[in-house]
């Protein structure tokens, strides 16, 4: 029994790690081998052909400047996982369970990362059949992408012609990766200080592969909610409302913390909020990486994503800072930092959409609301949300989502085909505020309902929660086998 | 005057404070400390190093009172700190010689 | 009384962000509607119309390249001060007061964004009546820029024609704001452990406005000190002079700390030096995007200011290391970290005019002379500069701004009209270090004076200090209500 | 006696600097005189002249783009070594020695940077006789390169033809000199706890001498390992064999730490995790810089190299952990990040030859192997390599190495003339295994050697090791007069 | 032989040693501990959860002496850990008995 | 019963504990204290301002036992703490009134 979970899931990583080998030797000798063919396949094999004869072309047509601003942003969001992220929630918890808060971070990035070259930048970034734009779209490309780039079976010069055709596709698949990881990062905020390591690590590996990949190819590879008009330009709803209500149901399967808000003492204050700042400020760091990155080119629209980030950002903080300071007595430096992530969160799906006039009012809203989330709403509700992911990233979200349906610039989001772009309720389309409610809930019911399946699934395989004992003594020790001393 | 010294686990020191509190005791003085004793510390690995942790944490809590005080105090201290598994931890009493309350000079009882 | 006490500051904010709204509403609206004009306003209309369509041309001039480097520039720059100089200064203080310091850096970053979106650019980086150059240059534009950037009122892909041609003007904004935040965050290192949040929140608003605004645009606006033809590339007068002195007026108003200095024991002790090297090396790292970035493009020229501050940097550590280790018999951390960023202020006004030589001699007169400010002269004089704003930043920023004078290289500042560029003493132009005396002088001088007024008015409105009570007890617990565990 | 030691280091520091400033002078007056030439001189003279030429060509040839990402790659390399590998080992050691081990860090930082400026960037990477390709070649360039570019003597234009046609030679100086420098940060994990600070700063100040710069001349200076054929995309022998051999002789000449594994008392357990996980982060991050900056271009390679180190890094890290939950049954965070360190490390060789599945193998590869010589090899040999250099860098770089010439992949290495490349093993070329092999072989041989001399050297010298006392009492009293509270 | 314990504020340390230091008494220990009693705590709030603080920091001064230094040690003390605030803390006194320095060997009186 | 009290130099702990343990003894309690007395602390020099370290690290270990082993004890302690070096640090012993073992309520030398 001891020896079964030991041995568990290690022998599972062990098994995925001779799975993608595998996988790469199939993709390789694929590549060389010809078999005969159907005629469908003969249709496609032309398609691939003119496709890839596309591709030469734009290959041609990387863009230095671009590439090495989305490289240093491949290198920016990760930082805002490891050690941002990390750092961010660990310094709240308490000192007993630092370490294993900052290594659920560090093994979340580890395992998407395997899983996204294996299959996950595929099925989420390519187009289902090979074509992504004009008649000849497949209808199960609103659904998920294609198999093509499976184990990252690429070029160096390949690019991904519709979605970045100005960089290297091993370049925007980075980018997109670090996409991936800080989502699944942000759940941990909710299950902290209580969840087993191989548990999470579990409903992690499932969650990525039913809910992010999935909502990730219908906003931004071209699938159903895209094609609907859902505006995120850099994940409101794919990255924030998505973990965030997946923090929450966690929080909600898992209950409470052992002593949670039935005793006064300190039992649960954070043991350093400088560890705190410090994720803060590298998430605000990163964040550009984040938000001009989704322009995927150095140009002005990354510029102004940029300007509106950094507008949002401070003005959340400052209105966070305010709220408590009139409502609390006192500003701190965990609302101030708090502030400012709702604002990072709020402003993300409207970076390249808003200007500095919008930004300020997503900023004053979600550093309220967030505010409230976090204050009021989470003790009239019960739930025991540990880090306020749900507070944070779920409400901060919907206001940026929303919000982006009110202020959208036009001309911002225009093409040369259509130079007029999407513009927003101000600028009298007051139907997109209804297309982003559609995004919205659809990401709520959708990674609601899948996340909820799996905590269910994951408590019977190994279970959810560590033991009272362990609990009470600190995760650092009985889960890892360390300690900060 | 005694003082009655109890080392016990950290998460019980909330439970007695409020059950001495509740005796009318008005203060008391509490340390970080590791304990050594039948209950075995738990192992931490570094890079294949295993370090037995022979000291576990736990808290001392010192508690002056009047003579005629000690017993329920020691029942309280007893009943709040008690899980029934091994490192609950001791109770010392030491007879006190003299007390002093800093800001008004009272001395003895009084100074509690 | 309390509640007066309470809701003051957060209630400015509110009413800032109110009339930022207004601004924003006022300023769009403004772009659309046309009312009749004078003669003036025609003229003025004319240069604007002939400016715009120089803009429009400009605007096919982004470089994706230079984009590239200036959006990461940002990043870089903004990493300086959040966790960087929140590190560096939090290390040094004791562990009661370490969230109040890293709340002033955090605090202030935010509160600057948003003063400098709503008017600081605009002020400080455009230039008065619409020209720049030639004639056609109003006089007034020698103290202050215009309105027109009010709210950042800009379209993706303008550019700012004559400090920043090749890339968005949003991007500009931002980086140039980086710097305004980083200048203010500087001055608390002076006023650290005493000072109350609410007045610095307050002075610092006074002082972006009164101070930094209109310098930044004497020296980097074509205000009249760039006119004078004072060299400071990145900043040695704009942002180190000037805090520097700002902080050593606040030391000198405030008086010393509690307890400073009248006892021997260990009161004062640095409480973590591991926080402080991280923010020095966060420091450094960042100051490529301060000093390269100042060439606003990824060019030789940011080229060579990234090789001159890596060797003054370096060469200034090890000489403030060799100087305490020869004096005191040890060398230490604090003390080798201090003379780096000795050395980073030093070479900033001389970096993109200075060769790898001068460096050297910069980075050795800033080690000594920094080394010697801060240890012997500081208690020659009695002030209590808590962490040594001014020992490190006035007297560093000096010593660099006049060995610019000295050692400045024509031919790295030549253009294509002027190839033979600005030249030093050293090539013969000896009358340059007098003119970068001037432009120390009166750095020293209207910051000084003003930053001498402010502290008085802030002083009657709020205080500036704490009280006794809560100086002793800590001010995490006192003004946040939070503490390190 | 005390006078004398006080004051040997910083005088030799001072003699270095007037010995920079000297050259800079001479260097710069050379530049502007000449002499009468012998015959040799003249040839020499008139093939700098067509190497002139030929940069003066390069210059127009400077991509904004490509320098953009080398900026950023500066900036993300420095990082790895401050705070990155500072905390990466600060956080391993015990309380009382962690101000120590993070000063080293830093110093060695400011030793490098002087000593590349003034003499290793020309001896390392220009070409003995100004010629580096085709007949012209001089034989000694086999071994060193030329004095061309002491004291950085360059043009703002200037750029190194031959290694960074792209880009301007200052920043490719600076790209190459963070490789230096983090290099000889590395050794210092193996001597930490124990080693005078005076007595590293020596050995370094020789090891970068004699060992570094050539060997890096060697394998990327168009060197004998070069012209053999040996693959180092960004240093796994260069960086990361030559340092973990260095480190281990210098584990055993100075000998174990006091009263290393003779307790079994918690005397050796990391005092903060939370460091070491910030550090393995920052050097994951800047990593990116290492390792795709190597590419010195954004382009489909530098995307590449980027894919393939997320991947092995990612890979690795999982791989450490499983294998120590299997055999100690718990995964923790000095594993995993272990792990990651040494996926990051084997992949540096390999990072612009090898594609996704060869990245996968060689994480794999490198998280068991490193696993099982840090925790077993090392305790079965006896040596006390008190953070592991050895047995992460070494023992990674040569299954890095190595495997580079297993799985290394023609194309991506192919050039115009050749547009086959270098292929590998699983290509059908085994004997690239041998000459990675010759490469391994001829860096672990150097390196040890001249390693064991020059420690030999300064112990007579100044001492290598701490007084006995000291060492129980900690390091950062003892040797810095500060302390972490 | 007696062993002085006092609780006292710990701004105040550095003056109580210097104090005791010019009786002439030449050792002391001193602890950072948390005291509970009649001075209340400060409130800490994080994202709207109140923590009373109920435990305020002190430091506790350990100081064995010989018994005829037993009123001058007291009032020492007293005199300089003073400041009148609800908080300044106790004095506890207890017989030693025994002593003895690590290093010679001494007992009693001899080994203070 | 006997509460010993020894104040030694913190690396010594183990050795200590070891020699303790090797005696019968099952279970002692330890607190990291900062010590002042003959043996001068080092210097910390930050930007020129030196600070005399006038507390040194020390760690205090208590052991409560029954009278008869006050001897052995002692001995043991004063033994394996020894350096001979300044600092060494020092025993007391005081009378332990009364003992509990809180997991069982044991008193006495029973709950030791
Ligand atoms: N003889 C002793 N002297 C001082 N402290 C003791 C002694 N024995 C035990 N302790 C303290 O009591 C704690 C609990 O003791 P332990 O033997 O682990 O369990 P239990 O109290 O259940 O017998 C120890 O961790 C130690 O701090
Ligand atoms: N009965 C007691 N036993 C042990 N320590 C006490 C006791 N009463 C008070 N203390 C200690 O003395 C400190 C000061 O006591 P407190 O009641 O706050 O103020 P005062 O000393 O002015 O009466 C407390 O914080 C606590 O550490
Ligand atoms: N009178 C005393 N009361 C309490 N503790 C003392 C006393 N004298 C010394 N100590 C403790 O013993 C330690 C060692 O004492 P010290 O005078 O430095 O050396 P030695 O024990 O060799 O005489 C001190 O650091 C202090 O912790």
């Amino acid at each position: 029994m001891s020896l079964r979970k030991r041995a568990s899931l290690p022998a599972v990583i062990a098994a995925l790690f001779a799975f993608a080998i595998g996988l790469a030797l199939t993709v390789s000798a694929y590549a060389q081998t010809a078999a005969p063919m159907t005629p469908e396949q003969q249709a496609a094999a032309k398609a691939a052909e003119a496709a890839a004869a596309e591709v030469a072309a734009a290959a041609a047509a990387i863009n230095s400047g671009d590439t090495a601003w989305m490289l240093a942003s491949v290198a920016l969001v990760l930082m805002m996982t490891i050690p941002g992220l990390a750092l961010f929630y660990g310094g709240m918890v308490r000192k007993m369970n630092v370490l294993s808060t900052v290594m659920q971070s560090f093994a979340i990035t580890c395992l998407v990362t395997v899983l996204w070259v294996i299959y996950g930048y595929s099925l989420a970034f390519t187009c289902y059949g090979g074509t992504c734009t004009g008649e000849g779209v497949a209808w199960m490309n609103n659904w998920i992408g294609s198999t093509s780039r499976l184990m990252m079976n690429v070029g160096l010069n390949a690019v991904n012609v519709d979605l970045a055709p100005t960089i290297p596709e091993t370049v925007y698949s980075c980018f997109q990766l670090t996409f991936g990881i800080i989502t699944c990062a942000l759940i941990v905020g909710s299950v902290a200080d209580r969840m087993k390591f191989s548990a999470l690590m579990l409903f992690i590996a499932g969650w990525f592969t039913f809910v992010y990949v999935p909502i990730a190819h219908w906003v931004w590879g071209n699938g159903w909610l895209a094609t609907y008009g859902v505006l995120d330009f850099a994940g409101g709803t794919v990255v924030h409302i998505n973990s965030g209500i997946a923090g929450l149901v966690g929080a909600l399967v898992l209950g409470k913390r052992r002593g949670y808000a039935t005793h006064g003492g300190e039992t649960f204050t954070p043991h350093n909020l400088v560890l705190t700042m410090i994720g803060a400020s590298l998430l605000w760091v990163g964040w550009f990486g984040f938000n001009a990155g989704s322009a995927t080119a150095a140009n002005g629209r990354a510029g102004m994503a940029m300007l509106v980030t950094q507008l949002a950002t401070a003005t959340a903080a400052l209105a966070w800072m305010s709220a408590e300071w009139m409502v609390k007595g006192k500003p701190s430096v965990l609302g101030i930092v708090s502030g400012a992530v709702a604002g990072l969160v709020a402003i993300t799906p409207a970076s390249g959409f808003v200007a500095p006039g919008g930004a300020l009012v997503i900023g004053i809203a979600a550093g309220v609301l967030c505010f409230w989330a976090c204050t009021s709403l989470k003790n009239k509700m019960g739930y025991d949300d540990s880090l306020d992911t749900f507070g944070v990233h779920c409400i901060g979200g919907i206001t940026g989502a929303i919000l982006t349906g009110v202020f959208a610039v036009g001309v911002f989001s225009g093409t040369a085909d259509t130079p007029g772009g999407t513009p927003g309720l101000l600028e009298g389309n007051a139907k997109q505020v209804l297309i982003q409610g559609v995004g919205v809930l659809t990401t709520l019911v959708w990674s609601g309902v899948i996340s909820l399946v799996l905590y269910k699934i994951v408590d019977v395989i190994v279970g959810l929660r560590v033991d009272p004992e362990m609990e009470v003594e600190g995760l650092d020790l009985g889960l890892h086998g360390e300690a900060v001393h | 005057m005694k003082l009655v010294t109890a080392i016990v686990k950290p998460f019980k020191l909330d439970e007695v404070r409020d059950a001495l509190t509740s005796l009318g005791i008005e203060g008391l003085t509490v340390s970080e400390v590791k304990g050594f004793g039948r209950q075995k510390g738990q192992t931490e690995i570094y890079r294949g190093a295993e370090y037995a942790v022979t000291f576990v944490p736990k808290v001392k809590i010192e508690v002056a009172i009047a003579d005629d005080r000690l017993e329920q105090t020691i029942e309280a201290i007893q009943r709040t700190a008690h899980t029934g598994k091994i490192g609950d931890g001791k109770i010392f009493v030491f007879d006190l010689a003299q007390a002093v309350r800093i800001r008004t000079g009272e001395q003895g009882a009084d100074a509690l």
